[in-house]
């Protein structure tokens, strides 16, 4: 039966982390002193908080020690971190994320015993997928509704002579690569005489891994993300995951969340902005042209974030397009695109209220409007995005 | 109906062309990329700017200073915005002083003032409306005497003292001298109760507060002035006591300049931004293949040429009305425009970068520096006062 | 739990529409020759047919003769039904939420006596709300943050010596006023000594109550609407209704479902003809700028419904909003505002593929769009629905 | 740099404007009205304006026309557009006789054709290009042989026998001579493949089919031509055989003067909605006080005012250029910004009669006008088109 109550479980989590985020993370993320410089160094302090409260596992099932958050949840978690700060939001996400797959759905037993006790119970313990690789262009563009050729791996992993992988190569734009002790690698690797992409867990730390954290301008997601490079690289045998790599290929549906997070954090400063400063006498909430500006952004995010709602859920329950209960469409990726354009709409709606204000770097506006637009570019940004979405409307392609 | 540019002002744009390709283009991400917000400025480009003139464009030329006419104004700013917005605002800032001095300063005052400014390459001026509360009462003025300029000026023998804050004043904290709007009458609405005062940086009791911290324009400094009992000789008031507010919406008031500024200062944004996705269309390759064999490429092209040729057009078109005395909303409706314009330019240069896969700090910085036309020429603020033009 | 999942029954419903609309209402509708005159009448053979497939009594309860259908569900009715028609989906739908209101709320058993099985049993028994009066700005406008004066009704009731109730007055674009057969009429009435609003039940037929059908040029609502006048129009005392006035005052949710099925027709027609027009030796489905112009219009389109559907469940769970899973917005006003100004543009954008096909009156595009253009006007327009959205934002006023 | 018009421009921009109000927008609702699309046009009207010489305005003196600038085209197209959109086009679509006659018209063709034309107040043009299917090939033209123009002529002696359709052309069933654009070799690529042929309405072989019943633009009639047989003398050749195509993007064609005249009749449309909006805020009240003292009808007045003096100075521009022959992309780009433009402001005076409570049929009729724009002026084809040309 279609509901949308929130279950007792999700409403506290929300609670428990907005008071968080109020009373500590946002007055941090917004002094000027931390907006000045171009860089702003991730907060680890309240990274490690967050996951004192079980924001860095909680969609780790709970028999592997996590809270077994659904997408919705995590989506819900991640927009209240991103009101205070996207960044945050963005590393424990991830983690949160790759742990269910990682751990939950690839790993076998003895792996598991390996490496979970060691993720479960160090704060600073973060994962990363390291996939894509420098120079390799994944848009469609000219290629739209042609038969494409598969993609190759450029970084290998070979057999040594002790049977441990040998791993060379490059990844590039590795998400949480900077903070992470444990990495998911793809390679292209020999596996029963068939060679092909394969999965592999390498440990942060060796000198044969190296992570070079990559500049915070022109980003083109949240969070934290580096270039890194395999030199000869060996791994234990063991450490070739079994799983299946599209498991990891889907939209990042945290992403959206945070993204509605960056909006709504504009909105609540124009509403209350608005309800302060006076203009011809009036609180400027009281102008019809405030009033109709406010609506629209209102609109914008209410309609937005229901919209990331419902591809967190379909995400979790394919039975539910099964059922036709949903339209079996690219729903995340149709919402990544709505998302993305409308929250930065909806914050630079929200800076035009704040004047002079509005402008500055130092100031909470230009922050979310400098978030909102790293949002447009995440992926391969909304032009080809589109035209995905497309080769699956026309039947090219499945959802 | 002549479209054609004449020999002077066909030599004007190519000057600022060179100037802009030459000079500024080459330093402007590099002054973008400095974090101190109050070290921005190259003096050397100010300095080579006006030896060719750039600064001293509209003064008379009875002063010393090239009088160029309004059409030549637009193309000048459209050429160095195109290198760099906010050097070519840098420049432009410095012209307020023609209509000024023809309008109503003194001979003394032009003395004391002018001639300074005429003989030093680093002289800019600064014009402070904005306070840290009530911005926009200034600009579409209530009734309510308590709205509005705040900083207050006291007669007291032959001296004004003032006392009081202006915000985010243009060159507040590297500008020589500043024409500022103060409050000499504390119980009149403002329309009658503000006084034009010169105000010379070394004035005693005037001191220069923050720099403020733009997300573009980061050429063009904007600082806090803040008077505490700071002495201004009456004979530094410009027209009547009281009378400035009746000035501003006059004939050719600076403000009229103003709209027009930051319309031609987009349009050259705009310039840059066609140009830049231009190239990469022409020369970047996806799959193979010229980004320009893309639809989805074109069609935001086409979109760019189109609204930057539109804006092209009106500019012209309010430039040419100005130098004809011929005033109608059309400077603050082109203004207006500007904003929508500029900002979905930059935009979608920065979209087709992305699209192609590639982050240029180029087309980033366009879009930065397009926002500050939300708050100086497009907010609704802006659009109401123009719109009531239209509807008297 | 939060669920997407519909319930067997509502999946059921939409097959059987989506059939009916399919293979009958629509055809019929697009015709040319229907499409070419200025005014078209209403298809009321579907509209019976629809009837006794029950959807002109579904929101009753089943215990009075209905199907009990929730706002949901009567959405999703109303949606399959407007992909064909609007005007039938609004007739239907209507009578349909009127009846829920009307027999399950507001009658006392005597009256259901009197009234219910009449209803019942006609297929041809419509019910309207005679509310709205000729003249009366309902708008908020220069009004908006200001203290409003309670507004009178014009329209009076007064008590006969035999206890009737005589009615005089008049009421304009009261919808279904053309095909109801009964009436609900806002009066001024004294009760109890007391003088203020009610409520009664008016049967057309007599001859103190006329009807004219409004023109459908300029129309701003789906369906049908008339003026209706009482000329000393006697009604018996037992007429009064109890229920309270604002259960009839809320935003008709069935039109934003009309809407999304107005858009969704043109999506439909334009996926259909991309994939089989021909343009410089490819079918244009496959050209980048159609690509990007479907995707656009399928993200609308998705995202719409979605608001549609929400705002639909809100209204009949106000418990989802007193536990915070839903906020406390007017999310039916909200929903207005984005569905008629998305739809409105979908339906253009989709026009556009159809070339010279795409402006011809007797041609379904121009239909749609013309059909979009009237949701566009419903109420009161969307400048001042977004002024009584601020007002709530303000705290002016509740939601 | 010179926004003003001439003498002669401003006396035909007076007649037009006088003709509009007092002939034209009378007449509009009414015409529009009708439900038939086949008796949409008053010939009273079209004799009227004929006599004004506005039927004839474009053809050169020594035919007897009055060889009006591209500027004065402007002006009068977008005056007659501000009376009725489809009344100023029933006049414009004449005017392409201009381009033809002084490009390639022999002495013959000109007894035959032009002096009748000149002769008969009720004479109108037609020229068709689309057919039933592949419109935007024929504005797009792909390298295939089988792409594009379908109606095929073969050579018998001195005559040309036609067949196939023509669809949606403008005058199609009323005009007395058409412009044809018809496949003369079936082998090669559109643009070595297409003749323009001289098909006067008497045509053995040729009739009128169905009226199109477009949503708007109602006094303008487009039909359907669908030739069994007709014969054509080769005497009616404009041009070179198969050269028509190669023609069409040449100097003067008459696709860069349809370009400027949808963008000249937008800007009419355009005028009469702000007109519409202003008239009506500033006499309508709601709560007691009028219309324009509310924010939200300023913000919507001040956009239709700033997009519309955005299109009047671009269409004026690219005028001018015509008249330079100096050609570049900005007629088609004002073409495809005139489409968003015309919806744009039409929309929103639509919407400021909705707020205000008020359904207006003149508000309506110019949405309904301005739709056909995304068909001739704005689709991705016609779009991509143009932008090809600024990225070439």
């Amino acid at each position: 039966m279609y509901s949308l109550h929130l279950s007792a479980e999700q409403l506290e989590f929300r609670d428990m982390i907005r008071d968080f985020v109020t009373q500590e993370v946002r007055p941090a993320a917004i002094k000027s002193e931390r907006l000045e410089p171009l860089d702003q160094p991730l907060m680890t302090d309240f990274v490690d908080k967050a996951s004192q409260m079980g924001l860095r596992t909680m969609a780790l099932s709970e028999e592997n020690g996590g809270s077994g958050a659904d997408a919705l949840t995590s989506s819900i978690v991640a927009e209240e971190l991103a009101v205070g700060d996207p960044d945050i939001a963005a590393v424990l996400s991830e983690t949160s994320a790759l742990s269910h797959i990682l751990f939950d759905k690839m790993m076998t037993p003895s792996q598991r015993e390996r490496f979970l006790t060691a993720f479960t119970s160090d704060d600073r313990y973060h994962l990363a997928f390291a996939n894509r690789e420098p120079e390799t262009d994944t848009r469609i563009g000219i290629g739209y509704h042609q038969q494409r050729e598969e993609r190759r791996i450029a970084t290998k992993a070979t057999r040594a002579p002790n049977g441990d992988w040998v791993i060379n190569g490059s990844k590039s734009g590795v998400v949480n690569g900077p903070v992470a002790k444990l990495f998911i690698v793809s390679a292209e690797a020999e596996v029963d005489g068939k060679s092909s992409a394969h999965l592999f867990v390498v440990p942060a730390g060796a000198p044969s891994l190296t992570v070079r954290a990559q500049p915070q301008a022109g980003r083109a997601h949240h969070g934290t993300a580096g270039e890194v490079t395999f030199t000869d690289c060996h791994v234990p045998a063991d450490n070739l995951l079994k799983g299946d790599i599209t498991l990891l290929d889907a939209v990042r549906l945290y992403d959206l969340a945070i993204n509605v997070g960056i909006g709504r954090a504009a909105y609540e400063a124009a509403l209350e902005y608005s309800g302060i400063r006076v203009q011809g006498g009036k609180r400027i909430i009281e102008h019809q042209a405030t009033a109709t500006r406010l609506a629209d952004i209102a609109i914008s995010l209410d309609v937005t974030r229901n919209t990331v709602w419902r591809a967190a859920y379909a995400s979790d329950h394919p039975d539910a397009v099964a059922d036709r209960s949903l339209p079996d469409l690219p729903l995340a990726q149709m919402a990544r695109v709505h998302v993305s354009t409308a929250m930065y709409r909806a914050a630079k709606d929200a800076a035009e209220l704040f004047g002079a204000m509005g402008v500055m770097r130092d100031m909470p506006l230009q922050k979310y409007i400098h978030d909102a637009f790293i949002c447009l570019r995440t992926g391969d940004g909304n032009a080809d995005t589109k035209l995905r979405i497309a080769e699956t409307l026309a039947g090219f392609r499945a959802a | 109906m002549d479209f054609s540019l004449n020999e002077e002002q066909r030599a004007w744009q190519m000057k600022a062309r060179k100037f802009a390709e030459e000079v500024l283009r080459p330093a402007s991400l590099e002054r973008d990329r400095i974090a101190d917000p109050a070290k921005t400025i190259d003096w050397e480009i100010i300095k080579k700017g006006s030896k060719l003139g750039f600064r001293t464009a509209v003064v008379p030329k009875q002063y010393g200073g090239h009088a160029i006419d309004f059409v030549t104004q637009a193309l000048v700013m459209a050429e160095l915005a195109r290198g760099d917005s906010a050097m070519s605002k840098a420049f432009s800032q410095c012209w307020k002083w023609s209509h000024l001095i023809s309008q109503a300063c003194t001979q003394d005052q032009k003395d004391r003032f002018l001639k300074p400014f005429m003989a030093d390459d680093t002289f800019v001026l600064g014009k402070g409306i904005t306070e840290p509360s009530g911005g926009s009462d200034n600009r579409l003025p209530p009734d309510d005497p308590k709205a509005g300029v705040k900083l207050r000026a006291e007669r007291k023998g032959d001296e004004w003292i003032l006392n009081g804050e202006k915000t985010f004043i243009a060159n507040g904290n590297v500008g020589k001298l500043f024409f500022l709007d103060v409050r000499t009458d504390p119980n009149a609405p403002l329309r009658n109760a503000v006084t034009l005062f010169l105000v010379p940086k070394d004035t005693p009791g005037f001191r220069v507060g923050k720099v403020f911290n733009k997300s573009g324009w980061r050429f063009y400094q904007n600082g806090e002035m803040i008077f505490e009992n700071a002495r201004v000789p009456h004979a530094n008031v410009v027209g009547e006591v009281n009378g400035a507010y009746a000035k501003s919406t006059g004939d050719a008031s600076g403000d009229l300049f103003g709209d027009l500024e930051l319309a031609a200062n987009a349009l050259g944004v705009c310039d840059a931004a066609c140009e830049q996705s231009i190239n990469l269309a022409r020369t970047a390759t996806q799959g193979g293949k010229l980004l320009k064999e893309q639809q989805s490429v074109q069609l935001k092209i086409g979109r760019m040429s189109a609204l930057t040729e539109a804006l092209r057009s009106y500019v012209l078109r309010v430039a040419y009305e100005h130098d004809q005395r011929a005033h109608s909303a059309n400077a603050g409706l082109v203004m207006n425009l500007a904003t929508d314009i500029i900002q979905e330019v930059a935009e979608l240069n920065a979209d087709i970068h992305d699209s192609a896969g590639i982050v240029d700090e180029n087309a980033d910085k366009l879009v930065r520096d397009s926002f500050i036309w939300s708050h100086l020429a497009g907010d609704a603020v802006q659009r109401m006062k123009v719109a009531r033009r239209v509807l008297k």
